[in-house]
């Protein structure tokens, strides 16, 4: 099993424990990621907001880059994930839209055409991989850790390709298949405020303090997401939410870092050192 | 206004007529124009516009005209042949000409209706003008076949509109089957607690028309019975039913229910379907008291004795008249009908498709269905309005339109949500005393006295708030919403977002067509729309009627309609059955296909391409021979047909490739 | 439309826009009922297709499209019942048989691939009979005319010619020959 | 307290510009609107927004173009996609906040003081430059553009940040930058003949 790897600049950056504890799972998994030759930024949601037709011919410039592999691309940032898909879609629908962005990756000598297959390693494990397979690999099982899950927006929102719109149920699986509970988490998808907590912070700090409140009250040590935005505001900003509203210590954590502990991986392989919020309960005895 | 001119030699002659229809057509096509071009056509000696053409007057004129001026083909370029065909045929037959030296152009439909350049449709206008004018040369003159109507009727689905539609027939003293599916008839009137607008209990309206199509002399009821298979056309169909086995003889079984107390499972156990799941039942069992017929059945997956034939069977010892039967199996009948009326309902839409509303995630929703057994004195609850852990609710809220008005879903409006959602509110609030919460997009409320219903809700303090529910959630915000449903909507009215916190959470959820739909169209050949419902001939002028002669439909499997519209309905489809039967006969169009003997060299390669068996080969004389009544006249042996020896009235190889031509030319 | 004030410059008289003519076979029971429905619906669409009805697709003889391309059709419109939807029980499917036989051989003719079109319409789809109509008639008009008619007799003027060529020249090889 | 003009006259309206939108990509379903207001219920930030995204769609279609442009609501969505997934309508709610938010750029009319579209503009210029973004310049550059005594504040953050080794002041850069700047570069030229059309 062979696949691109789209990191994004956010793995590159604050991200950087998803991109180590992905690489460290998929390797243990057999599966083999090959990074993009000089990929580009996808844009994210604030590039949109200045030049749409700029916007996508970025993400063009990655597919089409992508294409000349012939390789299905994981791309395991949210933003990334949606901005390549949507760019699919969009260019799919918009005749005018398609000329300008094909026209201008022409100009710097790229051919996009469409056929390459944006993926996320939720999908990827889940359907590729398979649980089986995984459950198979597991050596030392997360039992007796209780999680929230936490999707956030981006993945399931608009395109549900793998997963359900409302209640995505992927990560919960492969969370119990690492020996972890979950608690029922009414908020998997409401949105972190992630974008916002940088320029608005009252706002952004209100978002991020109900999600980590409400997976404390319902018995988490921790919130496992799967985007980096995500991770980065709820764990980067627990300080100025206890100076806002209350102390609430709580870990966030990347999905892989969970899966990539009950595959026997050493933690230290796996990021955990870049959490704000120290994860040593979740360590403890490992 | 009209041209004239003398007749042609050889070419047989040709009157023209095109019709403005008021404004439809005039208005965008230059009909005076079009009857000028056509005057100037080879065989045209009149050439006349009129205002409506399809009018009396108008068919006079034509009449008179074929007398006057010794009219041999008649060409009216007018509507969709589907709507008038018939009048102008008549028209001719007026005047003496015989029916079919008649051919019909659609200008309207096909060209005033869709165009929007005049100048565009009027070039087309002519175009179809001359290809019509073209082929009518080379039209023969025809009969239609007749064939006997047989008098027995089936009658598919015992809901309300297939008992209202069999009672009408049997009453006009015509042999009806009824058949349906369920083990009682009744459908979903008979889950009902009450009805609106006027509140009406549903069983004492329903019951009495059960009880009088069971012991009608003219009505064979068959129910836990589905239609297999029917073949034949108008007037004579002939249908195989499956009898389902119900392991109890139906003639002995009196409905006396000794055999459920002497049940080896002393309490009931098993999910009531009937009740929505909300109440037990036993492996034997009645749906309801009133069940019709009044006979107990089996369910073969839950019986002891079905599944291991070890059980001490002491409900049949219990049964004085005998009338278990272990061993029963499925029984297939067949019967002879004329005529077939579809009554096979809808069904409602999957709660838990909406995952945002919690259906089956959170014990306190409810579908619609639900809360009727709920409120339902003879329900599970005997009328308690109750959670599912036995509390009695404060407050309840009543969502609109789950899967209705949805890209997402459902498309339509279901018609009825509202009107139902008014009567559950008024009902819930009756029977608990919760305060309640309706969440509407817009209120629809027209028919008779309905919107005088809402008024009187209104007044009873029920609350209404326009928006659409993003969420039930059990995420408190407040300690009043602890322990709570939570249903977060913008009050659009009052112009920001509420949270507002419910115990009972009830969805309203719309029609659907049956999941098998699809299925039994195939079964009697006919269409469906997008949305899964059976489709009618036209959707205002021939509501009942399908696009297969001698089946007709009725009630909510044509679409979504409440009772006093279904019943209407059941009504007009047993007057149309009616129709056929008291004529006695149909005159089926004479489109069929012949053999012309001397060209056929007997290859056989139309033999297996007929759907009918209509065509055999004669053995003596290696030619192929068609059966006229059993060919529909579909005409693919035509276009088979190696060496043309095969005909077909009305579509002729000279009066299609003349159509050809004629639209081409220019 | 010859009314309109002229928009385009004084120089050069715009050739009159090509205006593409396509043959439509519709069945009685769908996708000629279809039609009817776009008309109720007041659906708008391209004026460019002249409907001949049939009482099924399956009795549309490949010589019929040929026949309308010869008599200079730019391009043959079919239409039948969805699959498993005829009328007719499977007219359709005997439609769809001969109908890929005829496309082999139209590719054999040289009539590009966009100028025949088989579809399933069902008589509740008077948005598809739209859509079809509009397409194919964008399409035919980016192909150009077909004008079987007229190419048909440019070739029977080059085999004139030829054949006074031939004429011509032959008695002066004879001669050649027999010098 | 002053008094807040609650008639509007249709004067007002800028009927061209509600036409404007339906012609954008994602614009294209803004009439379909039944006003049921699923999306200003599912939207996280709408109670902080001065006008809820259904009365922004309503605001738009009728042409209100000086109330639409300048609210704060189009700077507030976090593009988390929630409304257009739940609108019966399909209405592409998100979308529509991006095709607002670059005109309110083009025209100029965004909150001057407001960080977001100067982000957003920041964002842009990175990407020019490096091809890539580098979160740690962009907060900096950020906070000297809007608001610098606010920086100070987010030093603790800064701390952490450091101490797990998640900042970096050196932005990754892609090697073949001159073929993006082609590819921005076609675009700008398509846009200028369109512009001179």
């Amino acid at each position: 099993m062979k696949y691109l790897y789209f990191p994004g600049c956010s793995l590159k950056g604050t991200g950087k424990a998803y991109e180590e504890s992905l690489l460290a799972v998929f390797g243990a998994l057999g599966v083999e990621l090959q990074e993009l030759e000089d990929w580009n930024c996808c844009g994210a949601t604030a590039y949109m907001s200045v030049d749409e037709t700029k916007s996508y011919a970025l993400a063009g410039r990655i597919l089409a880059l992508a294409e000349r592999e012939r390789l299905d691309v994981v791309a395991p940032c949210s933003a990334c994930y949606l901005v390549l898909n949507k760019t699919q879609k969009s260019l799919q629908e918009h005749p005018e839209l398609h000329r300008k962005v094909t026209g201008a990756l022409q100009a710097a000598g790229l051919d996009y055409k469409g056929t390459v297959k944006v993926r996320h390693p939720l999908d990827v494990l889940m359907n590729d991989v398979g649980l089986d397979a995984i459950k198979q690999k597991i050596t030392s099982p997360m039992a007796g850790h209780k999680f929230a899950p936490y999707y956030g927006c981006q993945i399931v929102r608009p395109y549900a390709t793998f997963d359900d719109q409302h209640n995505p149920v992927t990560m919960d699986q492969i969370l119990q298949a690492s020996g972890a509970e979950c608690v029922e988490y009414p908020h998997k998808t409401r949105c972190c405020g992630g974008s916002l907590t940088g320029t608005v912070p009252e706002v952004g700090l209100r978002l991020a303090y109900i999600l980590i409140k409400e997976a404390k009250q319902r018995g988490a040590e921790a919130i496992v997401t799967v985007c980096p935005l995500c991770q980065f505001n709820l764990d980067g900003y627990q300080d100025a939410i206890a100076k806002k509203y209350e102390r609430v210590d709580l870990p966030i954590l990347y999905f892989t870092q969970i899966l990539g502990l009950a595959l026997g991986l050493p933690a230290a392989d796996l990021g955990f050192k870049r959490g704000i919020i120290s994860a040593e309960a979740v360590l403890a005895g490992r | 206004m009209a041209e004239q001119k003398e007749h042609q030699n050889g070419i047989p002659r040709i009157g023209f007529y095109i019709c403005h229809c008021g404004s439809n057509i005039a208005s965008i096509i230059d009909v005076e124009d079009v009857r000028k071009y056509v005057a100037t056509l080879p065989g045209v000696v009149v050439s006349r516009d009129y205002k409506y053409m399809c009018s009396d007057p108008g068919q006079e004129l034509i009449a008179q005209d074929i007398r006057e001026h010794k009219l041999e083909r008649l060409v009216v370029s007018a509507c969709s042949p589907n709507l008038h065909e018939e009048t102008f045929r008549n028209a001719a037959a007026k005047g003496g000409l015989n029916s079919f030296y008649f051919q019909m152009v659609n200008i309207r439909e096909h060209a005033s209706w869709v165009h929007e350049d005049k100048a565009a449709a009027t070039r087309k206008a002519k175009d179809l003008a001359r290809a019509a004018v073209y082929r009518v040369r080379f039209h023969q003159a025809l009969e239609k076949r007749k064939v006997p109507v047989d008098p027995n009727v089936l009658v598919v689905g015992g809901g309300i509109a297939g008992i209202h539609a069999a009672l009408t027939l049997a009453n006009a003293g015509k042999k009806v089957t009824l058949v349906e599916r369920e083990a009682t008839i009744g459908g979903h009137m008979a889950l009902f607690d009450k009805t609106f607008p006027t509140m009406d209990c549903a069983a004492c309206i329903l019951t009495p028309k059960m009880s009088a199509v069971k012991s009608h002399p003219n009505i064979t009821l068959w129910t836990y019975s589905e239609v297999e298979k029917v073949e034949g056309y108008v007037g004579n169909y002939k249908v195989s039913v499956k009898r389902k086995p119900r392991y109890v003889n139906e003639d002995l079984c009196v409905g006396c229910m000794a055999c459920i107390d002497a049940c080896v499972f002393k309490e009931p156990k098993f999910p009531d379907k009937f009740n929505q799941g909300l109440g037990k039942r036993k492996p034997v069992y009645i749906d309801f008291p009133q069940a019709t017929p009044k006979v107990v059945l089996i369910d073969p997956a839950t019986c002891i004795q079905m599944k291991t034939g070890k059980c001490k069977k002491s409900c049949a010892d219990a049964c004085d008249r005998k009338a278990f039967d272990f061993n029963q199996q499925p029984e297939l009948k067949e019967i002879q009908v004329g005529t077939i009326v579809l009554a096979t309902g809808f069904k409602t839409y999957d709660a838990k498709r909406d995952a945002l509303y919690g259906y089956g995630r959170y014990p306190g929703v409810f579908t619609a269905l639900e809360i009727e057994r709920l409120v339902n004195a003879s329900g599970p609850t005997l009328g308690d309005v109750v959670l599912r852990d036995g509390r009695h609710p404060k407050a309840v809220g009543i969502i609109h339109c789950v899967g209705s008005r949805d890209e997402k879903t459902n498309k339509w409006c279901s018609r009825v949500c509202c009107m139902y959602s008014l009567k559950l509110a008024h009902l819930i609030k009756e029977h608990s005393g919760a305060e309640v919460y309706n969440f509407y997009i817009d209120m629809r409320t027209p028919g008779k006295g309905y919107e005088e219903f809402y008024d009187k809700l209104l007044a009873e303090g029920v609350h209404f708030i326009r928006g659409r529910v993003a969420e039930v959630t059990d995420w408190a915000m407040t300690p009043e919403e602890q322990g709570k449903l939570v249903l977060r909507v913008e009050d659009t009215l009052a112009g920001f977002v509420r949270r507002i916190p419910v115990d009972m959470v009830v969805l309203a959820t719309g029609m659907e067509a049956q999941a098998d739909a699809g299925e039994v169209r195939h079964k009697f050949n006919i269409g469906c729309g997008s949305e899964g419902f059976f489709q009618e001939r036209h959707p205002k002028l021939a509501p009942v009627n399908t696009f297969t002669d001698g089946i007709f439909i009725a009630g909510a499997c044509q679409g979504p309609r409440d009772i006093p519209d279904t019943v209407a309905q059941a009504g007009a489809a047993a007057a149309e059955a009616l129709v056929l039967i008291d004529a006695g006969h149909v005159e089926l169009e004479p489109n069929t296909a012949h053999v012309v003997e001397e060209e056929c060299c007997g290859c056989k390669s139309c033999v297996p391409l007929c759907p009918y068996s209509a065509i055999t080969l004669d053995e003596a004389k290696k030619k192929a021979v068609i059966n006229e009544v059993l060919c529909k006249g579909c005409g693919t042996c035509v276009a088979a047909c190696p060496s043309g020896s095969i005909r077909q009235n009305l579509f002729e190889d000279d009066e299609i490739f003349s159509e050809i031509e004629g639209v081409l030319a220019q | 439309m010859s009314e309109q004030p002229s928009m385009a410059p004084v120089v050069a008289a715009p050739a009159v826009a090509f205006e593409p003519r396509i043959v439509a076979f519709f069945c009685n029971w769908c996708t000629y009922t279809a039609a009817d429905l776009a008309g109720v619906s007041r659906l708008k669409y391209a004026p460019n297709v002249r409907v001949i009805r049939v009482m099924c697709s399956g009795r549309v003889d490949p010589q019929f499209v040929l026949e309308a391309f010869a008599k200079g059709a730019d391009g043959v419109l079919l239409g039948g019942c969805h699959p498993g939807d005829c009328h007719y029980a499977e007219g359709n499917y005997k439609t769809l048989r001969r109908m890929r036989m005829l496309i082999r051989m139209l590719k054999e003719l040289g009539i590009e691939d966009g100028r025949f079109r088989l579809e399933w319409i069902s008589g509740a789809e008077g948005d598809k009979v739209k859509a079809v109509v509009n397409e194919m008639t964008a399409q035919v008009r980016a192909l150009g005319p077909l004008d079987l008619p007229g190419k048909f007799k440019e070739w029977d003027r080059e085999m004139e010619d030829l054949e006074q060529h031939v004429n011509a020249s032959a008695p002066q090889q004879e001669e050649a020959h027999v010098r | 307290m002053p008094l807040e003009q609650k008639l509007k006259y249709e004067a007002e309206r800028d009927v061209k510009f509600a036409n404007w939108v339906t012609r954008e990509t994602g614009g294209e379903n803004l009439r379909h609107c039944i006003q049921c207001g699923v999306c200003s219920a599912t939207c996280p930030l709408s109670l902080y927004m001065d006008y809820t995204p259904r009365r922004l769609i309503n605001l738009a279609r009728e042409g209100f173009k000086k109330e639409v442009l300048s609210s704060l609501t189009i700077w507030l969505c976090a593009s988390c996609y929630a409304c257009r997934v739940e609108c019966p309508k399909k209405i592409q709610v998100t979308d529509i906040m991006y095709l607002l938010k670059r005109r309110a750029i083009q025209e100029g009319v965004y909150p001057r003081h407001f960080p977001i579209p100067v982000l957003a503009k920041e964002f842009g210029r990175m990407i020019f430059l490096f091809g890539r973004v580098n979160e740690t310049l962009l907060v900096i550059d950020l906070f000297l553009r809007t608001n610098w005594f606010r920086f100070l504040g987010m030093t603790r953050l800064g701390m952490n940040l450091m101490r797990t080794g998640r900042m970096s002041f050196i932005p990754e850069q892609i090697k073949r930058k001159r073929e993006l700047r082609k590819i921005l570069a076609a675009l700008d030229a398509e846009e200028q003949k369109e512009s001179a059309l």
